[in-house]
């Protein structure tokens, strides 16, 4: 196993290399670059991604400009240009950056001036505060409803709460967060919790007990938003790995031990059957982490990771989109391997060890 | 024999199961007494596995169970969750039928062992790990200490048969329900297991239910027995009794039923198969993900033997001493050194393709039968499947027509095409195993231990069939066995295997008549040929 | 500094105010504007929901960073604008100001006791350095917006002189008197072009005084503000803490707003208006709806051609495409009736052409008489009377645009219009903002039943914005904002010089002898009366033209506001004025213990 | 009927047997079809022009033909625009003329509304227009055809190529999933968003290049699980006597490895379809989704959330996704028991307990 994962973190170099070269030239290719922003912003047609979800209300286009552009200025284009580096042909800029990159240095935001790297810790607190809880709520929830589930298959319970856990994935996760806002948090109905935000404005001022509950407070809404909808899937899928164990040999065995059903079902059934779930944690946990939750950043006006990338997508900011892509594609291939071992941890049987065809 | 008591731990009264409306146990009734043995023989599929399971609520729910039910003084009928967790494992132990299939794949052995010794003795850690050796050690396992952290598919047949029991007398049990706990073992290791049931027997005054379908080790180790067929009970009554004095025609035809013959011989002696210097070795288990890998374990050492067409070799040997490796080396199923050559083929420079091409013209029945069998394939699938691919030509109407006369010959009905696999007995579903190989008429067949879950009955009837077949097509048998009177019907020659080396072989008669080896002397001794 | 400084300015007599065209209406010793309530409580706090999702910096000079709504309330300028009178200036920073009567330069005498908010004072060197400063660092847009500023210089430490190379702008001496200055001493070792989140001094009337990106920024009313009695101020800046919070999202905003989080609002969408307010909070009559009427010239939005598609250059085809848009369908059934249609470039304002041309007008058009009956293909701008009045229903509208389709030559060929060569017209609509289908589709509808093969594209923005560019469109959504004193600007709007450069306003490419030269007139103007008589010529150009399809304005400001405010009424005319409301603290406190009982 | 079930196998019976026992899922395939059949012959049911009409005697079949509004006495020569009142009046005075239930199609924008859209559902819009005023059931009608068209494709494309990719990657392992998988994670890494705006860039994407694009993506979700399953289930007992058999890789793989590594699989289908019409909605919320003007689920949602004020907008789109969905699990559940083996008739695990307890006893 050493050597299959030394093999592996070997691989990851090209892996990695791939990836970066092929968004490299993806990204360059797409219309509409920095400098088209930096124009854009100089007349005025601020192009800030958020706008482009947040459209659709107003009745006019949204245009603040009311001092009048005028022409620009070419030598100010040349100049972006020099700034950028684009003056240089796009090899070098690659081979640059990923020099840079060797050294673990991943530039700076075209926009606003701050390390790649500062951008992300600020908002891995959002992050990881959304994705840890839905997280952790999804798996505590829908493992042990999937096994009721699964044990009493077709009684009325498995009914209702198939039609629970549905209801909640076909609910659009934005249009939740919406409902939640206007019944608990808006000014029409209850007034429960906040409307925005990660803490209150003195969260430094309250006690230790104080902020853990103002933090409970304010993250309530966006976790049930973001959790909503992925109870479905974990739920069923457990469900029906169990419905596909439970049957099997083994656990007649271990009830005639004289194992109880809660052992039966947590020490015998759950190995086999959660392969994939426990395998599958990791690439849930990165899933949730980085892209999952960009509408409800939005909705709860929350600067995490979702929307960092999505804006510097929307903006072409190239040291953000590169930077990221890095990190969590380095994150991710880690990730995977991770999820590969626990196979073999999981099933012992397990191995990666070709099989003539 | 100690004398039984006439105390009853468990009775049964109109004990009746049915599956969807099938009865397939019909009103049972019989009593075991502590310290007493009471045996149940009968024709496989007969509802003897049924009939256990039933007894301690261990049916799946498609089952209906109706009858009633004591251990002891306790009515088995109005037990709640909580009672039966209480009672399972630890007044009554459970020796399942099928033992390489009925380990949580999982977990470690040591784990599962100490896990009856958890949930009953309330042991855990290092106390309840050398309780576990203790027990390993008493059903004769060998390398105990290296086994406790091996995971069942890295051990034998008759090794997980004998973890089976291991867990089964961890609590020493009021009530053993053993349902062929002997099936893998040879006689040697059988001949001890027994009498290490006895001695617990004799000391807590155990009394064991026991299924078997071996009546000269139900003539020995019972004191009553009880004869079903076809879900109905013929006669009950003591060993002594019903064997002297047997009631029903069916009991009759049982105790009548050896078997016997001898196979014709072969015509020809060019050798179809070969094998030289085969050697098998296997890593030994490691107990943690990074843990350096001990030396790896020798399975089987450099083994040579030849079959000619139309000839069976017979393998016999310790439970674990490499049978099954061997027979899958053969079939080129597990990674091994050496030569291997069917006819003028090469088959261990073979791989892909051309290996894949050869494989029709040999087949194996595996040991596992349930095991080897896709449980979501109905059986008529399972069993035409080989055809269908190997003999594209044939219609349809063909195929079917040959599945069932093939389950006929195996004597399964034509109704349980349509059937999956968990839904018959031990014996039949090794009836379907031996099926699905033969249909296709390989060169060479290896069958690993076909009939340890059949009655004497079916066994005879299985054992003509074998032989017909090789006298039609000069079929050649590699044949492993732990029944010895079987692999005198069946075998020309025999092999016999100990630690994974050949120590003796030769005509089959031969062996068996005037043996060299000091095992395969105490083998024979333990066999009780007649 | 050592320049040299022509000894010529004596001779220009010091005055307290500019104005654009005429001298400022207010006499020199006026003692605060007349829409103020000079005795306005000072204290409470209003709360605005920001635009813009975010902020990521305090800087609001540079082209980097999103920067924080309001922040320029922390400097004060040369001079400050009177919300009653359309362009005139009085003194702020400045006491007196002299400018050259040929506009070559003009001159400031700072107030000796202005402070900046860490109590420097404020001198020359500092309008230098801010006007240097803004110039060389700060967005290109200065460079520009200044680029008629030949120099600037320090002539004691309280006299500053900006020289100009331009002197055929009226405007340029009124926009250098607004420059806003900041501290010398401050920014000199710091980097100006990297954005920040220092709470950095200004020497205005309020001071920052909380940064949460993100989240909010408030500023705080400068107790000791050097300022507070001058007459520019009096009666204004009253309210104590200005707090801006961000929302990401609109709908969330509102539901802060109804939540009483934020107390004042500017509503931009019909729909909420009309039927959105029926919450508690204004049932109860805690919330207070004011409509202002517009004080600018209504910005006018339109559908434009690209004329540089030979399709679009008949003006038969324009017209008979202009018919298309059902203005009062749209306006019932999608704006409750709340918009207008934009008819004027310079709606809402004297500058509009009205009725039939002015003598003074003709004057203008006449010597491009030829030029203009042959672009537009009739005489109906020298005679007909604006404005246009087409007919009203929808069905006459489309028969008239069928009859001046076939007019250009255009006939329909099994229910496609075809031109004369047989090739279909077909047109496409470019847009990035998807809640603008509704405006478009009822259109394009009408124009499929006309036979046009039509379109609609909408793209994410930098690839809206990368054709625009290229002129890569047949029709985009596109603004021509005015204010009260059109200038320069004009020539980047219409002028064939724009057509040609890639980054113009100039959206639909017009290129006409007739608007370019009205535009210099424009410029040119030396009065009020010939300003006016310039844009309505060019306006009746234009409008004949049909070079665009206008779409509608309000008319009026929207505001919601928690009610606890004062306001000076009526609205001052050419402004809102917001720095002259102030809180009633009475109805301050009794709606916070409403608030916090629910 | 009789014919056709002697000639099924048993073993087809069986399963058969297994569906419709479920009551759940029996109901809920009847319902989906009979809503996909609807919404099959939308045009039927939801249109802007007549089905046939008579005008001064002649017939007419609007739905068919384009007849241009001249045949009605209008003057414009091209296709009639039968809402409007002019034209309505006309037929009226001339002849009649057979509406679908819903006189609008997805794109019609009703010109004589009475209140201002979003308008709430009403006697001539039963489910209210939405905020360019157009239907929102006929939009629904024709949305759901799409979407069901559009995941229907997807969900098996990428079932294909996903089980495929991980299936083969999991059972051969060694080389092939090494660099199978090194070649998903580059794939997997490409950016999807500005593959999009590219090809926004060129063409206008239409329902096919959407479809084609999200297939280049849409499958890598699979390949890890069904790897992970295969990588399990080939060292099984079952695999091995496959083998032994001589059957060749993508039999054992097709017969024997995939039904047992389907239970993920499986599970997943009715959310992979939802989850590609959930995609679409994605893409049409940012902007990258199908053309202005499709009837699409999505766009739906997005004028939900920007028109609070117009709930049954959000109502609506919530209601259709959770239906469809609802109708797929169950449906997806009545399958599962089809294949499954052990199916056994409803009946909780527990009756293990119960049946103890009917027992009479002595
Ligand atoms: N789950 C099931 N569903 C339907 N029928 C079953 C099921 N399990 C067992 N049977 C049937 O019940 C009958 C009795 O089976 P049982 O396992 O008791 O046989 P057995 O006497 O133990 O035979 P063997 O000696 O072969 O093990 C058989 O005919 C079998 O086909
Ligand atoms: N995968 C494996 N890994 C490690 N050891 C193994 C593995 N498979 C078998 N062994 C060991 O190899 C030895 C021979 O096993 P094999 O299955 O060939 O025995 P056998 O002769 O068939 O015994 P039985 O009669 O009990 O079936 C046993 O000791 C077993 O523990
Ligand atoms: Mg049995
Ligand atoms: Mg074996």
């Amino acid at each position: 196993m050493a050597r299959y994962t030394l093999r592996r973190l070997l691989l990851m170099i090209p892996t990695l290399f791939g990836i970066m070269l092929l968004n490299f030239m993806i990204v360059q290719a797409a219309p509409g670059g920095p400098i088209d922003q930096m124009l854009a912003r100089f007349e005025g047609a601020n192009a800030m991604a958020s706008t482009r979800l947040d459209m659709g209300g107003a009745d006019v286009q949204v245009n603040d400009d009311s001092r009048g552009a005028r022409g620009i200025d070419p030598r100010f284009i040349e100049q972006l240009e020099q700034q950028f580096g684009f003056d240089k042909p796009a090899h070098e800029r690659f081979i640059g950056m990923m020099a840079d990159y060797l050294t673990l240095d991943f530039g700076t935001s075209f926009f606003r001036d701050r390390p790649v790297i500062d951008l992300m810790i600020e908002r891995l607190p959002v992050s990881i505060s959304l994705g840890l809880w839905t997280t952790l709520l999804v798996y505590v929830i829908s493992i042990p409803l999937g096994i009721r589930k699964a044990l009493h298959h077709g009684s009325r319970f498995d009914v209702w709460t198939s039609g629970l856990v549905i209801v909640g994935y076909a609910i659009p996760g934005f249009l939740f967060a919406i409902l939640l806002i206007v019944l608990f948090a808006g000014g029409t109905y209850l007034d429960w919790f906040p409307l925005r935000g990660l803490t209150s404005p003195d969260f430094d001022e309250l006690s230790a007990w104080g902020k853990v509950k103002d933090y409970f407070w304010h993250i309530t809404l966006p976790v049930i938003s973001a959790a909503i909808g992925s109870f479905a899937t974990l739920t069923m899928l457990t469900k029906n790995s169990f419905l596909d164990e439970i049957h099997k040999q083994y656990v007649l065995t271990a009830r005639a031990k004289g194992a109880d059903e809660q052992r039966v079902l947590y020490g015998h059934v759950f190995r086999n059957a959660m392969l994939i779930i426990i395998a599958g944690l990791p690439s849930a946990m990165i899933g949730i982490f980085f892209t999952g939750a960009l509408l409800i950043e939005v909705i709860f006006s929350l600067d995490g990771l979702g929307l960092l990338g999505f804006e510097a997508v929307m903006q072409r900011d190239y040291p953000v989109i590169f930077g990221t892509l890095f990190l969590y594609t380095v994150i991710g291939l880690l990730l995977k391997l991770i999820s590969d071992l626990t196979y073999v941890w999981v099933d012992p049987r397990i191995d990666f060890a070709s099989r003539e065809s | 024999m100690s004398e039984p008591t006439t105390k009853p731990l468990l009775r049964l009264k109109e004990l009746t199961v049915s599956f969807d409306g099938n009865v397939v146990v019909d009103a049972l009734s019989l009593t075991v007494n502590a310290g007493e043995t009471l045996a149940i023989v009968g024709e496989s599929g007969s509802g003897k596995s049924v009939s256990a399971l039933g007894a301690i609520d261990l049916l799946p729910s498609n089952a209906e169970v109706r009858g009633q039910r004591w251990l002891e003084e306790t009515d088995l009928t109005r037990l709640n969750k909580r009672d039966w967790n209480g009672i399972r494992g630890n007044r009554v132990g459970f020796i399942f039928q099928e033992p390489m299939t009925s380990l949580n794949p999982l977990h470690r052995i040591g784990k599962q062992i100490g896990e009856t010794l958890r949930l009953h003795q309330g042991l855990s850690g290092s106390a309840a790990r050398s309780k576990a050796k203790t027990l390993l050690e008493q059903v004769k396992l060998p390398r105990p200490d290296e086994l406790l952290d091996a995971w069942p598919h890295q051990l034998s047949g008759g090794q997980r048969q004998r973890v089976m029991i291991a867990m089964a007398i961890a609590n020493n049990p009021a009530l053993l329900i053993a349902d062929e706990p002997t099936t893998a073992l040879d006689v040697t290791v059988q001949q001890e297991i027994l009498a290490l049931l006895k001695e617990l027997r004799d000391q807590h005054g155990m009394g064991v239910l026991l299924i078997s379908h071996d009546l000269n080790l139900v003539r020995r180790h019972a004191d009553r027995v009880c004869v079903m067929y076809q879900g109905k009970v013929q006669e009950t009554g003591s060993v002594t009794e019903v064997f002297s004095n047997p009631q029903s025609d069916y009991t009759k035809a049982l105790i009548a039923a050896e078997p016997e013959g001898r196979p014709a011989e072969p015509a020809n002696t060019t050798p179809l198969l070969t094998t030289q210097q085969l050697r098998v070795s296997f890593k030994r288990p490691k107990t943690g993900l990074f843990q350096r890998q001990p030396p790896a374990f020798e399975a089987l050492k450099a083994t040579n033997l030849t079959i000619a067409p139309g000839e069976t070799l017979g393998i016999v040997g310790e439970s674990g001493s490499g049978k099954t490796t061997l027979a899958s080396a053969i079939m080129r199923l597990v990674a091994s050194q050496g030569e291997v050559q069917l006819g003028d083929t090469p088959l261990s420079q073979l791989s892909g393709d051309a290996l894949r091409r050869q494989r029709h013209r040999l087949q194996m029945v595996f040991q596992d039968p349930y095991g080897a069998l896709s449980p979501r394939m109905p059986v008529f699938d399972i069993v035409s499947e080989g055809l269908r691919f190997h003999y594209p030509k044939l219609t349809d109407a063909e195929v079917a027509e040959r599945v069932h006369r093939t389950l006929w010959e195996v004597g399964l009905p034509e109704s349980c095409a349509a059937r999956y696999p968990h839904e018959f007995s031990g014996g039949q579903r090794q009836r379907i195993a031996v099926a699905r190989a033969i249909i296709l008429e390989p060169e060479l067949l290896v069958l690993d231990e076909p009939t340890s879950a059949l009655d004497r009955t079916v066994q005879k009837q299985l054992v003509v069939l074998l032989r017909e077949l090789q006298a039609r097509r000069q079929l050649s048998y590699l044949f492993i066995s732990h029944d010895l009177a079987v692999v005198r019907a069946m075998a020309h020659r025999v092999m016999v295997l100990k630690d994974g080396e050949v120590v003796e072989q030769g005509n089959c008669l031969d062996v068996l008549a005037a043996p060299q080896h000091a095992y395969t002397k105490a083998l024979i001794e333990a066999a009780h040929l007649h | 500094s050592d320049e040299t400084v022509d000894t010529t300015t004596t001779a220009v007599e010091t005055v307290h105010g500019l104005s654009l065209y005429d001298s400022p209406e207010l006499p020199e010793d006026f003692a605060y504007f007349p829409h103020v309530n000079p005795q306005a409580p000072k204290g409470g706090s209003i709360t605005h929901t920001a635009v813009g999702g975010s902020f990521d910096s305090t800087n609001p000079f540079i082209i980097r960073g999103t920067p924080a709504t309001g922040i320029s309330q922390i400097y004060d300028t040369l001079m400050a604008s009177n919300p009653n009178e359309p362009f005139s200036l009085y003194g702020l920073l400045a006491k007196g100001v002299r400018l050259d009567p040929e506009r070559r330069w003009i001159e400031f005498d700072l107030r000796e006791e202005a402070r900046f908010q860490d109590g420097e004072p404020v001198t020359a060197y500092d309008v230098v350095f801010s006007f240097d400063l803004l110039r060389e660092e700060g967005n290109p847009f200065y460079a520009s917006y200044y680029a008629g500023v030949e120099r600037v210089i320090a002539i004691n430490e309280h006299q500053v002189r900006f020289e100009f190379n331009d002197t055929e702008s009226r405007e340029l001496p009124l926009i250098v008197a607004q420059l806003p200055i900041l501290p010398r001493h401050y920014w000199e070792p710091r980097d100006f072009s990297a954005p920040t989140l220092e709470a950095h001094p200004g020497s205005g009337p309020y001071r920052i005084s909380e940064v949460d990106p993100g989240r909010r920024i408030v500023y705080q009313r400068n107790e000791n503000y050097w300022g507070k009695d001058l007459p520019v101020n009096v009666g204004r800046y009253n309210i104590d803490r200005v707090v801006y919070e961000y929302y990401r999202d609109r709908d969330i905003a509102w539901e802060a707003f109804k939540a009483g989080l934020t107390d004042f609002r500017i509503d931009a969408r019909a729909a909420t208006w009309a039927i959105g307010y029926n919450f508690p909070a204004y049932q109860d009559g805690l919330i207070k709806r004011i409509t202002v009427p517009d004080v600018n010239p209504s910005m006018m939005q339109a559908f434009v051609f690209n004329l540089r598609e030979e399709k679009f250059q008949d003006p038969r085809v324009r017209e008979a495409l202009s018919l298309t848009f059902d203005f009062p369908w749209l306006n019932t059934n999608i704006f409750y009736n709340t918009y207008a249609r934009t008819e004027s470039f310079f709606q809402n304002s004297e500058m509009e052409a009205i009725g039939e041309p002015s003598e003074a007008e003709l004057a203008l058009l006449e010597p491009f008489r030829d030029e203009l009956l042959a672009s537009h293909q009739s005489e109906r701008l020298f005679t007909d009377p604006l404005p246009i009045e087409h007919p009203v229903e929808l069905r006459e509208r489309l028969r008239l645009a069928l009859e001046l389709l076939r007019e250009a030559g255009y006939r329909v060929d099994d229910g496609v219009l075809v031109n004369a060569e047989g090739r279909p017209l077909s047109l496409e609509v470019l847009l990035y903002d998807s809640g603008l289908e509704r405006v478009v589709q009822p259109m394009l509808r009408n124009m499929a039943r006309l036979g046009i093969q039509t379109s609609l594209r909408i793209v994410d923005i930098n690839q809206y914005l990368n054709r625009v560019r290229d002129y890569d469109y047949d029709i985009v959504i596109s603004h021509f904002p005015q204010s009260n004193n059109p200038g320069n600007e004009q020539r980047d709007y219409w002028t064939s010089a724009a057509a040609e450069a890639p980054q113009s306003r100039n959206r639909m490419a017009l290129a006409h002898p007739a608007v370019d030269a009205l535009v210099e007139e424009i410029i040119r103007a030396e009065d009020r009366e010939s300003l006016d008589t310039a844009t309505r010529a060019l306006d009746r150009v234009l409008r004949w033209g049909f070079y665009v399809i206008p779409h509608y304005h309000s008319g009026e400001t929207r505001i919601a506001v928690w009610d606890k405010f004062g306001y000076p009424e009526p609205f001052p005319a050419y402004a809102m004025d917001l720095d002259a409301w102030w809180v009633d603290s009475e109805r301050e406190a009794a709606l916070q213990r409403r608030n916090r009982r629910r | 009927m009789h014919v056709l079930t002697s000639r099924l196998s048993p073993i087809t019976l069986r399963r058969l047997a297994a569906f419709k026992a479920n009551r759940r899922a029996r109901i809920s395939l009847w319902l989906f079809g009979i809503l996909f059949i609807i919404s099959l012959f939308a045009e039927l049911v939801a249109n802007d022009k007549p089905i046939v009409m008579q005008y001064d005697g002649q017939w007419y079949v609007p739905l068919l033909v384009d007849y241009p509004e001249t045949e009605f006495g209008g003057f414009l020569p091209t296709r009639a625009d039968y809402l409007d009142p002019f034209i309505q009046q006309q037929i009226s005075d001339h002849g009649w003329a057979l509406w679908p239930i819903i006189p609008f199609s997805y794109q019609t924008l009703d010109m004589q509304m009475t209140q201002p859209s979003p308008a709430p559902p009403d006697s001539r819009h039963w489910l209210g227009t939405d905020d360019q005023g157009r239907d929102v059931l006929a939009r629904v009608i024709y949305g759901f055809r799409l979407s069901v068209a559009f995941a229907l494709v997807l969900t098996a494309g990428s079932l294909v190529i996903g089980v495929f990719a991980g299936g083969v990657q999991g059972y051969f392992g060694g080389k092939v999933d090494l660099i199978g998988q090194r070649v998903t994670e580059i794939w997997s890494g490409l950016p999807v968003l500005f593959l999009l705006i590219i090809l926004a860039s060129f063409v206008q994407p239409g329902f096919w290049w959407l479809l084609g694009i999200m297939l280049l993506f849409s499958w890598l979700g699979l390949v890890d699980i069904v790897r992970a399953e295969f990588l399990r289930a080939r060292n099984l007992e079952y695999v091995r006597a496959a083998k032994a058999m001589g059957l060749p890789s993508r039999l054992i793989m097709w017969r024997h490895v995939l039904p047992n590594a389907m239970v993920a699989t499986l599970t997943f289908i009715p959310f992979l379809f939802t989850g590609a019409i959930g995609t679409l909605t994605a893409l049409d919320f940012l902007g990258f989704g199908l053309p202005p003007g499709a009837p699409s689920l999505g766009e739906l949602a997005a004028q939900g959330k920007n028109n609070l004020h117009a709930p049954w907008l959000g109502i609506t789109a919530f209601m259709t996704l959770a239906i469809m969905l609802s109708l797929l699990v169950f449906i997806g559940e009545g399958l599962r028991d089809a294949f499954d083996p052990r199916h056994v008739k409803q009946r909780p695990i527990s009756v293990q307990e119960n049946s103890a307890q009917e027992t009479p006893h002595v």
